[in-house]
């Protein structure tokens, strides 16, 4: 179908003006919009960085295997027979048709259904029908499954990057992994995937979900005036707390929640099981954090977000506790495929899991309440992003840029960016920052 | 083939269905409701994409919807509030239902009827639709003399959803 | 949900409805016509975009179509001339109609039906069609005996038109 | 206009095309070859784009699709091997079938039914979707009490196939 | 869906070689077809020069408004609460998102759904939710929403431009406001528009549907021979006289009708007071034009065409004059969408506007059997302008370059080709010529 | 719709590197996805070259026409009244319009439909309207429909050039006649279409089709594993034997069947009127290939490839042979276009050509057992190439180049290559090889 809308420009971008301006809290809409700018993003960012693939749970078997996208480049994640997980790029080497069109499964081998090319769930090539015919000159070994360079995880999460010369991904992560571990070691058992993750495709810049993961608390009360109510979203007492916590590599933490001294950890619902073993493997000042964050998100740039909250199923319901993850899959300038996975903690009832499954599928899932309305403002900036004029205009992400505190008191790493007013973008300028230093510093 | 219902009850039936499409299409939210039991189960499952021939779907844990009468209302109270933002200007639905199988009767105030729906759905000011396709298999309760939805199972059939979201009642 | 027509007249209107399809996609154009009462009011509204929420859409008093029985066979006969650049070689079209609801049965010689309406269109040696989407609402008459079509509106679902033209009836 | 065959005949020729139709899109290929009749011819003719205004095709010598029950059956064993790559994953299918109309029933044995036909196709973890639209003109044969297919002729709108293949049964 | 249609070229056009073959009579097909010369035509031409946006009557009383589009550019048309009539983009200047999603309405205010800021019908940004995290460095009235550096009237013809340089609208005007007065003022009363506009959107470029509406006559008794044997376009007596008017800045009217002496107005069908009122308000000489064209059409450089005709609802009834405006909404190289128009004067009875709007829906709205008809060429050329071989070739806008009288005599301005022949393309090279112009100038 | 695929990529290629890589039998996977070489294609393989455009039988009639597509160049294929058949590209003169929408038929003349300028079946402009508006200065002979600059046949075999400048057809196909001798000579009656070619779009790389109809009978027993077991390919006796004959310019044959002394021309079931012709009709030599081949296929680089074959239209069924050819029409980097036909001896009986329609149906049509496994061959690899790390991946097309035999007692001309193993790619590398000449000597 034909679309009634301007197409996406193609001026050249000028990367020094564009980091000039977002250090004066000023984004150029082009930014959204410049094909050129999109090509560098796929080679500057993507190809070079970690990029998050996928959770532990879902290849728990030697064998099982999971389809993925990084930037758009199709992979399998991939338990081998020697129990290690790969991420293989899921074209043959012969001629370059998909190796497995399957997404998901258990195989111990991967044949091309084009000439017959085998490679067994490492990714090594172990049969090449005819293999006479190349007089010996081909050796399986160097016509293997490419794989990631690395592959590492973190506590279940597990990143890819196709960079060998990358930084290992805890550097990568830094400062984050201190919150990471709060979502993440609060069962002695870990986590679990709820389902299948779910896939659709939002007619949006990647970069607009992404920005408003790592910092926009400002829109909650604006775009999802009518979610909130709904009667699901818990309430609590204490005075209201919101923090921007920038960390290093332009990952960004937000948490929406309460002063220090009222503790909100209840509002999780969690079982006896992991209320006790969070006390044994979270520091104090992690306890803490999850004692004052009703809601916990952010982003790890480029393509994982993720949010951490307690929400009811239903109206009026009591609410649970659970972890959603967002992977960003940029298709083109225009389009982001977005994946979305509900996690609990492995050793909650099965009722809690139901529960939980439902208040993620009713509120963040491509049919939640809340990310309807979250679909339409990222696709309007994106299209608007695109017109003749807008898309030489600078946007405004100075929100308390002349007006926030560094909150020293804060029991976690990185700038804890806090105020009265509750109004950040803070996470928004050091996201764009480092986005541009990938830019600018890959050429 | 035989007839699982008399002539009576199938058209029954089909008006049930149509009139219920007919209400989701013409925004008549709250009345639609009043076309479920208070026990409805409304599942719109995930299918993927498995290797296994045969097998054209894994149907895992997951869905796209799981919703019970609390939470329908709860959608459909929020299609009302101002500030919706994701429903204002409101999307244009139409509901294509045919392929109507009624395939049991056992119960003569229970029966369960299998339906194709394909629904398009228009919003804004650009040429673009939606096209949803599935089969929805449902079963239909006599309470207190109407015909009520008490289960409706929407397979559709996409696993990549082709839509920016799921706003409207499928 | 009360029977508003008994059987005999419920097939006979669903017939009609198929009938009056079928020679518009075989192109049986002037025996189409022929369905139709001789003060036949055809209208195809036009949907904007409206703000306020529970208002899918404000009808002002514009059309796509506002047809009688004179302009549409001023229509069909052009798409029997020679040099009809719009239609030559000539569109193919397919009405999917379902969703048939008989709304009022008062008068035994007048139904009110509505049902909805899906068309395909395919046209030359691309790889492209259009498809409409959009509900009717008809007055049939019986006239001597025989159903005709005394009025039709069609509820297009699209505010901009996702095709070139409307040279096709609709 | 009038009723070619009676009630109980129309409502099991119905019956018959939607089962049919459900047996297709739940991959039940065997089954539903025990509804061909063992001489069922099954054509979907080429329609080519002509000059002449009142002619919407030319039907020439050509088919999209020719066969038999032995073709048919041919490739349904293919659609169940492993290593059947343009079906694995399998495609999932959607018969919307439409605008039923028994158009003859001289014979009680024999009818003759045309019906609107379209079939959404989905494949694989794209987006991506196919349209396929046309009219059947059906046989159907009476063979010890049970309906059975005897003659499909499917229609397709399209002259240039909108679809990378037929893969499915259409 | 796929096309199996080839794709616009891209080759580096060579300006002043098509200046050449202009002057020359001969027209490039790739001034159809490639992407370069349509971006020059975004940049150096439509948000440069003075867009049609309207017709005040859509906008009658404060707060109304009417979305727009500039070029591709979404923007509001509003009555402001202080009555005037300004352009906005509809862009929110915080974060881009798109501020209305309503076709029409009336308002007050203009609330994003985003973050919430807030713009007054006259755009001024009244309302920054958490302004205080600004720390007072976020001054409201350089955030407001952006306007049309102009926004001006010509007989209730709203028109805009982004460009704060241009002339005025009269001077771009020029010589083409002495024809829109004949079509403006014939009422005292003025023009309302029938029903909202229709809009849809056809695979073409958009200079072939203007080139048509700016002199293409010729066309005529050949796309439309069976619509013109229907029976509802008047029969006048008087020898038929046609001619192109070229005016000033590339603008240009055509005229079909007749020779002096044959007076025609009858076919217009107007009440008592319009005939009264236009005798009033017209020049004699413009007077003589109405009663020589039965249509009169023209084109505005670049996105208004218009057509001013006496035309029937039905074979055999009684014609009625109607004036219908088209803007060209320019969307990407191969398609345009159109915005149509049907407007008669204030002062005709209920029943004339229905007779009105009935003659324009089936004479020349989307569904017109002459509308359909311009559809077909207008997107075979817009096709064949992308093939291989034919996009290089030469169209030929010759027609009356080596036979056409300027006809001396005419009442009204400009240079008014006609021939014995009734075959003119002069517009079509003035047009091009000016549309050129723009291009080279700009840069 | 969206599709949730990457996009093209736009690198400037290195035609250097890329010749040294197809000599080393590495091909970079780019050539398939990268727009900047899909260009090149066009204007230096596509429009400079020889392209099949349809067989003598489609247009018996003096006035007959089909409407045809040279690499995405709409053209008519037309017999005049003169019998001679032309070339003519379906572009009016005047201003662009397509002059003929039918996909066949027979004509005098063909008639614009805008401004009615009337071309003769030779494509002579006989009539245009106000000729005399144009002052003596249009001289019609000027501006009569562009033909293909050529338009010769081989046996029937119709091909067509843009390029005045190109080699005779007889000289473009060298060798492959010999080849095409065997297939288009067996009958004194000559071969006819049944029925119209197929059309359908596929989502691939033109190459991709092309590359396996030339060489690639390796992907056989892999790809088509299942419809190999419906009994509808025919059993013969005698060692399997398979060759990739390289010819000149680009083109290249592929025999699959029995080393010689095994005859198998009885698999085709031809009249004895056939046996007797083409005894006569070919050389010994011929003879041979045709007693060895039961399916011989090939490409003539770029747009047409063909395969003849013996095919049962039902399991267990006696085969017919019958020649399928394949006209390969570049829409974009990831679409080509696929015309098909089947054709058989004139001299065949009706059930014989009703038994090779329904084998070429069910088989290669678009519906075709064998067909549809291909297409998600092609349109896998094609998606792969747009990956960012994949487009820069080099495939293997080094098979059988270092265990190869040239068969230099073979009797047909060309190189022949084959191998114990029947596994080879010789003739892609001679395809790529030959294509890369013609983008870079085409600069
Ligand atoms: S492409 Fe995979 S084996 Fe040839
Ligand atoms: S984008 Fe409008 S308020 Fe933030
Ligand atoms: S474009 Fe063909 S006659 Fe003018
Ligand atoms: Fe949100
Ligand atoms: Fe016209
Ligand atoms: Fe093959």
């Amino acid at each position: 179908m034909n679309k009634a809308e301007p197409q996406a420009c193609n001026l050249e971008p000028n990367l020094e003006e564009i980091a000039k301006n977002i250090d004066a809290g000023l984004l150029p809409s082009e930014v959204f919009s410049n094909q050129a700018i999109f090509e560098l993003e796929l080679d500057r960012l993507f190809i070079r960085t970690w990029l998050f693939v996928g959770h532990e749970s879902e290849v728990p078997k030697p064998g099982d295997y999971v389809a993925r996208s990084m930037a758009s480049e199709s992979v399998l994640l991939v338990r081998g027979h020697d129990d290690k997980i790969r991420v293989l790029i899921n074209t043959c080497r012969h001629r370059g048709n998909i190796v497995c069109r399957s997404g998901q499964g258990n195989t111990k081998n991967f044949e091309c259904s084009y000439h017959g090319w085998c490679y067994d769930n490492t990714g090594a090539l172990i049969g090449v029908p005819g293999i006479e015919a190349y007089g010996g000159k081909l050796s399986p070994d160097q016509w293997s499954l490419i794989q990631a360079a690395k592959v590492e995880h973190y506590n279940g999460l597990i990143f890819a990057t196709f960079n060998a010369d990358s930084p290992s991904l805890e550097d990568f992560l830094g400062e984050t992994k201190w919150y990471l571990d709060i979502l993440t070691k609060r069962s002695d058992e870990g986590l679990q995937t709820l389902g299948p993750p779910h896939r659709w495709v939002i007619p949006t810049n990647w970069k607009l979900p992404a920005d408003q993961f790592v910092g926009d608390t400002a829109h909650f009360p604006f775009t999802h005036i009518s979610a909130l109510k709904l009667g699901t979203w818990p309430i609590t007492d204490g005075p209201p707390w919101v923090a921007n916590i920038s960390l290093e590599n332009g990952h960004g933490i937000w948490i929406r929640g309460v002063e220090a001294g009222h503790p909100v950890l209840w509002v999780r619902g969690y079982p006896d099981s992991v209320t006790a073993s969070l006390k044994r493997n979270l520091l104090p000042g992690q306890q803490e954090v999850l004692n004052r964050a009703t809601s916990l998100g952010g982003n790890i740039l480029p393509n994982l977000a993720f949010m951490d909250l307690a929400f009811a199923d239903e109206p009026g319901a009591s609410s649970v506790g659970y972890l959603s993850l967002r992977l960003w899959n940029p298709i083109s300038v225009d389009q982001t495929e977005i994946w979305s996975w509900c996690l609990v903690e492995k050793d909650t009832s099965q009722e809690f899991k139901e529960k939980a499954y439902k208040a993620y599928l009713r509120g963040f899932g491509p049919s939640g309440v809340f990310e309807q309305d979250d679909v339409v403002v990222w696709s309007g900036a994106s299209q608007t992003a695109k017109g003749p004029v807008s898309r030489k205009l600078l946007q405004n992400i100075s929100m308390g840029m002349n007006n926030s505190e560094l909150d020293t008191s804060f029991p976690g790493p990185g700038k804890v960016y806090t105020n009265k007013t509750r109004f950040l973008e803070s996470n928004l300028r050091s996201f764009y920052r480092n986005w541009l230093q990938n830019l600018i510093g890959g050429q | 083939m035989a007839h699982t219902v008399n002539d009576h009850t199938h058209r029954q039936v089909v008006e049930f269905l149509m009139h219920e499409a007919e209400l989701l299409d013409d925004r008549g939210f709250e009345e639609w409701l009043e076309q479920l039991t208070e026990d409805v189960v409304y599942q719109v499952p995930i299918r993927d994409t498995g290797k296994k021939n045969g097998d054209s779907e894994i149907l895992r844990d997951g869905a796209w919807l799981s919703e019970n009468w609390k939470s329908l209302d709860m959608r459909i109270r929020r299609l009302r509030m101002p500030g919706v933002v994701a429903e204002d200007p409101p999307s244009r639905t139409r509901h294509f239902v045919s392929n109507i199988r009624i395939v049991a009767g056992g119960n003569p105030d229970t029966v369960e009827v299998k339906s194709n729906l394909l629904v398009y759905r228009y919003r804004g000011e650009s040429v673009h639709y939606d096209l949803f396709s599935g089969e929805r298999r449902d079963i239909i309760r006599r309470v207190n003399g109407a015909w009520k939805l008490a289960r409706r199972d929407l397979w559709l059939d996409q696993a990549v959803l082709a839509s920016q979201d799921i706003s409207i009642i499928l």
